[in-house]
């Protein structure tokens, strides 16, 4: 049995793996990165817009903290939201020390600019390539460091004691399946593990996030007993390409691009969508009524509308929106000067994700999470643009510090089950949800098993013996659970959410669950297997989806991005409060904790989000 | 901080000589074409003919300068050509000996080639 | 009202447009007349498209030796390459293996040879090439299954050149400062995404495994260029891409030019690296 | 481990349908290079009948021009070298970084420049040969 051993394990090498790593590298731990992609490869590295930071005369940290919390919905955490944005210009000077070729001012100063949702243009920016930047020249500073990485490494489970109060559970690491050699290995971490896995949009059919961002880590947290922090809160994209799901910004918009449904309307107007901001109306806001008209009949091929700018003439668009014509065309085959691009609303980015404290702890001793599988909560509701990448950095910096022992003082967001504040009960479940029988091997070890070594081999054992059955063993193929689960979430759970729709979604998740027993890879090859690979993948989204809507079902209002048909008013005589979800050993339950409104300096009140 | 180690960098430098001699070659292989295929055809070329052209110092030293520099442009070239192949170890220093012998052969026969072609010494 | 967050992004820099975007350009307006043609060929025709695939694997009976597999795959508009591998993987053999993550051509995992180019496969429509469409791993690698290759040999070239920034003296608390034409110039060689796509197609890449490589030294120019490092750093830059396997063994084949999906100027980023050393050696003469 | 599948050298020449301009600009490039030492050798070793004497000069000289393959060799010889030239010529614009953009378009140039030059010349290498 293969056990690599170092101080600090980080799952994942997006822009918060990184930048975890080198913040541990930074205090001297060992410390080495364990990937299922290369770290290049990493989502992060489609970001385009831009990173949030308070850099210049006339801003502050207070600002960028005041425009979070009020984005959010008022459902962010204050000290997680006052530390991004105390942290973030640090952050992000130290990028540029390490090179990051941040766009320009005259004066040799970096670029920043406007960003909806914010006081002061302080979202700094490296073309329009900001993510692609941020990931090179954080790999490169790994590269520097000489960090280990075992890339192409995918992690299936943690190594967990199974204490029965997942706040006395410990992690020692976690379990490794090398895809090109097909050998399963244990990282045992001596200091803490922290997880950096990324979105999760792969749970709907069409998501701006890559094929990869399954929400391995905050499923295998869940399985843990971490709990998991406002997951019902999901951010569309209005403007999507739908082949691919890329991105079409809010740029062609901004420069009088029209939305037009089947029938050649302008639909935002003429049926009364945003009477006064028309296309230019908030991100969800233009979903819900592109997916109205879908649905009413008056979409194109029942999917999707038309962004049209070829009125802002051929010349008008290459001097401004270059990339766009570019994008239409790779990806969609459509030129934007000639013709119309469909468009559809997207999943882009997950605000909730696995509950932490501002140094990126979890309730389970040694276990980290930071970026965007973790919630901290900095987003609340709603993220505004450009609030990820400075998440990630400072963040990932400081569960990094952390974990490598540096001192931070007392954490003042409250993690685990002992921060309820009430129970949820009474949720009219169609079906029960989480595990279908025994939850064995969840959690790695018997409680008296102490020695931490054991714990790591006790999981590779039981993951041996999982992957060995599904190779071995004859069945459903994941592809088609993976797509029935997708699509039940599109259709229920997204930007449209009704009480129905979403116990429909419910059950269709427990089918994909029962279905999922007798999974089966029927590729039987212990070489690059991706067939194996993507079937573990796809339990991770059953849990996920199931966790996304049961804190739909429960929350019963309208916030951020959250939006019920029966409840459609922000309601913060009951709400101000987190949803929570822990796995409870295969039976879910739903507790909710307060939010804290409480900053450093001032009590954040909520107040009606108008801009 | 690295220093700057050495002054004389041979892979760079023979780049540069291999687009210098190449440069000088444009202009006196044209020349040469012309002056012994278009202006004196090939066919009319005696011994004589040959004597008084070499015997004047200016075409004399040109002649002789472009035997040195097509040599090293074509002995380098080839060269170049083999190490690009993945030609290595010690393969590759007995190629690049032998090719330093052959241009050296083929410099000093010429060199005498062009005396004798004089008919001085 | 809750959510009326006017969320304006102007993702555009304005910048002048490189002659290489230019050249991309007018390419790209020729094709979309071919693309007519295609479509309505199309609407007449069957609406499959076939596709060849590359199939090896070193343990299973039967893919030991290497084969092409064929699949019909439905077409759709606006399909890509790597949609048809996926429909293919996903709907016939689910054993079927390439990498590919983001989709969206930034990833870099999905370099593929399609019909005799190394070219992105999400990034690549279908009615841009001849059907049916050949699919095969990246030439010049090794196959560790289908259509991945072992990517080591590439890494280690990218991380021979010292791919990270290195200077000695930084500001405290604010940032360097660097003029717009500097960051002009080293724009278009920060774009690389690592795809390895022209060091598949560079022949002296193939023929001296020690070359460092057109997206190598593409890097090093990224940094050797980049006037925050200072003087002293470009002198030691200098010194790696100038080492016996550097910028010297590039015969100029403008290969890795017509293939990198990011239109990087490769080949003139290593002439200019190539004068830039020369100039710096001939100082110390 | 897996071990993996190298296809080998078939690779690289296998796929000449495929290559482009450039690529094609350095094959011929090449080949020319390699013909024009080769030849400098032979032409210096014929050459070097000037060192037995004047008259053996001559004779060999003359005696190879009357040969008509040796004409059509010569015209041959000054199609590679035009190329070569020509070529050689914008390869040194390329290390210069001149015109680079237009690589492609300076190599199919190059191409017909020497076609021309070369029919051009057939008459004056021709001359007196039949
Ligand atoms: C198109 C797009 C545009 C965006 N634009 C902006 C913007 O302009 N500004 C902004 O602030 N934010 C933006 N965002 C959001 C932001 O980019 C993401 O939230 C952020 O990049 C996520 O980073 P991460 O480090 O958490 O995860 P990722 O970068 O996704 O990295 C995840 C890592 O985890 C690894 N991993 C996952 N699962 C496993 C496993 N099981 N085992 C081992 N490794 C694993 C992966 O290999 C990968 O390295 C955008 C997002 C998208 C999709
Ligand atoms: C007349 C003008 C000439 C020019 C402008 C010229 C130009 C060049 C250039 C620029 C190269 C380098 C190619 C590279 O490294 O990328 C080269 C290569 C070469 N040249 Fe020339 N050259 C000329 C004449 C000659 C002559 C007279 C000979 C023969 C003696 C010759 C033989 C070669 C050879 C053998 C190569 C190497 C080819 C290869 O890469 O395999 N050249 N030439
Ligand atoms: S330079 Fe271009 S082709 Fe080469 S690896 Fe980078 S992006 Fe790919
Ligand atoms: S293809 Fe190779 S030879 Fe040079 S120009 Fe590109 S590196
Ligand atoms: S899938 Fe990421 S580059 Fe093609």
């Amino acid at each position: 049995m293969t056990i690599h051993e170092h101080d600090v394990i980080v799952v994942g090498a997006g822009g918060a793996g990184l930048r975890a790593a080198i913040a541990a590298d930074e205090e001297g731990a060992d410390v080495a990165m364990v990937t299922k992609l290369h770290p290049v490869r990493s989502h992060t590295g489609a970001a385009e817009g831009g990173i949030n930071a308070a850099l210049r005369d006339g801003d502050d940290w207070e600002l960028h903290a005041y425009d979070t919390m009020k984005g959010s919905d008022y459902l962010g955490d204050a000290p997680a939201i006052e530390t991004l944005a105390q942290d973030a210009p640090e952050e992000v000077i130290q990028l540029e020390h390490w090179g990051m070729p941040f766009s320009r001012e005259d004066d040799g100063r970096v670029s920043q600019r406007p960003f909806g949702g914010l006081s002061f243009p302080r979202t700094t920016y490296a073309g329009a390539e900001t993510g692609h930047h941020l990931l090179h020249t954080m790999y490169e500073q790994v590269v520097k460091r000489g960090i280990q990485v075992y890339d192409e490494f995918y992690v299936s489970q943690l190594a967990v004691t199974d204490h029965d109060d997942p706040e006395d559970r410990e992690c020692h690491g976690c379990v490794a399946y090398d895809i090109k050699s097909g050998d399963v290995a244990g990282f045992r971490a001596r200091n803490g593990v922290i997880l950096a896995t990324g979105g999760d949009g792969q749970v709907f059919d069409h998501t701006t996030n890559a094929v990869a961002n399954t929400g391995d880590g905050p499923a295998m947290a869940y399985r843990a007993g971490v709990p998991v922090e406002d997951m019902e809160f999901v951010q569309f994209h209005p403007t999507t390409l739908p082949s691919t799901g890329v991105l079409i910004s809010e740029g062609v918009r901004g420069e009088g691009g029209i939305l037009y449904n089947g029938e050649g309307e302008r639909f935002m107007f003429e049926h009364g969508y945003a009477n006064n901001a028309g296309e230019l109306a908030s991100r969800d806001v233009v979903s819900r009524a592109e997916l109205t008209e879908v649905n009413e009949g008056r979409g194109i091929n029942d999917e999707y509308v038309y962004l049209d700018m070829r009125h802002l003439g051929e010349e008008r668009i290459y001097d401004r929106l270059e990339n766009i014509i570019h994008l239409a065309e790779d990806f969609e085959g459509v030129n934007p000067v000639e013709e119309p691009m469909p468009v559809k609303p997207g999943q882009h980015y997950h605000m909730g994700g696995i509950e932490t404290s501002e140094h990126g702890e979890t309730c389970v001793n040694g276990l980290y999470a930071a970026g965007e599988c973790a919630c901290a909560s900095v987003h609340g509701s709603n993220r505004l643009g450009g609030n990820a990448l400075p998440e990630l950095i400072v963040f990932g910096a400081r569960a990094g510090h952390h974990a490598a022992g540096r001192d931070l003082g007392e954490a003042e967001v409250p993690i685990g089950p002992s921060a309820e504040s009430e129970p949820e009960e009474g949720l009219d479940t169609p079906v029960e949800p989480g595990a279908l029988d025994s939850t064995d091997g969840d959690v790695a070890a018997d409680g008296a098993m102490v020695e931490p070594t054991e714990v790591v081999e006790h999981a590779v054992e039981h993951e041996r013996t999982r992957i060995e059955e599904m190779l071995e063993g004859d069945g459903t193929n994941h592809a088609e659970i993976r797509e029935d689960l997708q699509t039940a979430m599109t259709e229920n759970v997204n930007v449209f959410r009704e009480k129905e729709g979403l116990k429909k979604a419910l059950e269709v998740i427990r089918e994909c669950r029962e279905r999922y027993q007798d999974v089966a890879v029927s590729d039987p090859s212990r070489t690059f297997n991706t067939d194996l690979i993507h079937t573990i993948e796809t339990r991770n989204l059953i849990d996920i989806a199931e966790t996304i809507t049961l804190g739909a079902l429960a929350r019963d209002e309208f916030r951020g991005a959250h939006w019920r048909r029966e409840h459609q008013e922000r309601k913060d005589e009951g709400w101000l409060k987190h949803t929570m979800i822990s796995w409870n050993d295969g039976t879910p339950k739903l507790y909710y904790k307060p939010v804290v409104l409480e900053g450093e300096n001032k009590e954040y009140e909520p107040k009606v989000r108008s801009y | 901080m690295a220093e700057h180690y050495s002054s004389f960098e041979p892979k760079g430098t023979r780049w540069l000589l291999q687009r210098i001699t190449a440069a000088f070659l444009v202009v006196v292989l044209a020349y040469h074409f012309l002056l012994l295929h278009f202006v004196n055809h090939a066919a009319d070329i005696t011994f004589a003919g040959t004597q008084v052209r070499m015997s004047q110092v200016g075409y004399f030293s040109t002649m002789v300068l472009f035997l040195v520099t097509a040599a090293f442009h074509g002995v380098n070239g080839v060269y170049n050509a083999l190490v690009n192949q993945g030609l290595d170890g010690t393969q590759k220093t007995v190629v690049k000996w032998s090719l330093v012998a052959a241009g050296t052969l083929l410099v000093v026969q010429g060199t005498r080639v062009a005396s004798a072609m004089t008919g001085l010494f | 009202m809750s959510t009326q967050v006017q969320e304006r992004e102007s993702e555009t820099e304005t910048e002048e447009t490189s002659e290489h975007q230019e050249r991309r350009l007018s390419e790209k307006r020729e094709r979309a007349g071919m693309r007519e043609r295609a479509e309505t060929d199309l609407s007449e025709t069957d609406e499959t498209v076939r596709i060849k695939v590359f199939r090896y694997d070193p343990e299973v009976e039967g893919k030991k030796d290497p084969r092409f597999d064929t699949f019909e795959v439905p077409f759709t508009k606006g399909m890509t390459v790597l949609d048809s591998l996926i429909y293919a993987r996903d709907h016939f053999d689910s054993s079927l293996t390439f990498r590919h993550s983001c989709r969206q051509a930034i990833c870099g995992s999905d370099a593929l040879f399609v019909n005799g180019a190394q070219r992105l496969g999400c990034k690549t429509q279908m009615v841009d090439l001849e059907w049916p469409v050949r699919i095969e791993p990246l030439p010049h690698a090794e196959v560790v299954k289908d259509l991945v290759v072992d990517m080591e040999h590439f890494y280690e070239q990218m991380e021979a050149v010292e791919p990270y920034f290195q200077t000695n003296d930084l500001p405290e608390g604010e940032e360097q400062r660097q003029t717009r034409e500097n960051r002009e110039k080293v724009k278009m060689s920060t774009r690389c995404i690592w795809c390895s796509a022209c060091m598949s197609s560079c022949n002296i890449a193939a023929g001296d495994n020690e070359y460092l490589g057109p997206a190598a030294i593409n890097k090093a120019y990224r940094f050797a260029m980049d006037e925050r490092e200072g003087e002293e750093m470009k002198e030691h830059r200098l010194n790696i891409i100038e080492q016996e396997h550097g910028v010297w063994r590039c015969q100029t084949q403008f290969s890795c030019t017509e293939v990198c999906p990011k239109d990087i100027p490769l080949t003139e980023h290593i002439q200019e690296l190539k004068r830039e050393a020369v100039k710096s050696n001939l100082k110390f003469w | 481990m897996s071990q993996s599948y190298d296809r080998g050298l078939i690779e690289d020449f296998g796929r000449w349908q495929e290559f482009s301009a450039g690529m094609w600009a350095w094959i011929f490039h090449k080949f020319t290079g390699w013909v024009l030492i080769g030849y400098l050798f032979t032409h210096v070793a014929v050459l070097s009948t000037a060192t037995v004497d004047g008259a053996t000069y001559t004779q060999t000289l003359q005696g190879l021009e009357s040969l008509l393959l040796v004409r059509f060799l010569e015209v041959g010889l000054l199609a590679v070298a035009a190329f070569h030239i020509l070529n050689g010529v914008r390869l040194l614009f390329v290390d210069l970084g001149v015109g680079i953009e237009s690589q492609d378009k300076a190599f199919y140039a190059a191409l017909i420049a020497t076609a021309a030059i070369t029919v051009a010349s057939i008459p004056t290498f021709l001359v007196g040969a039949f």
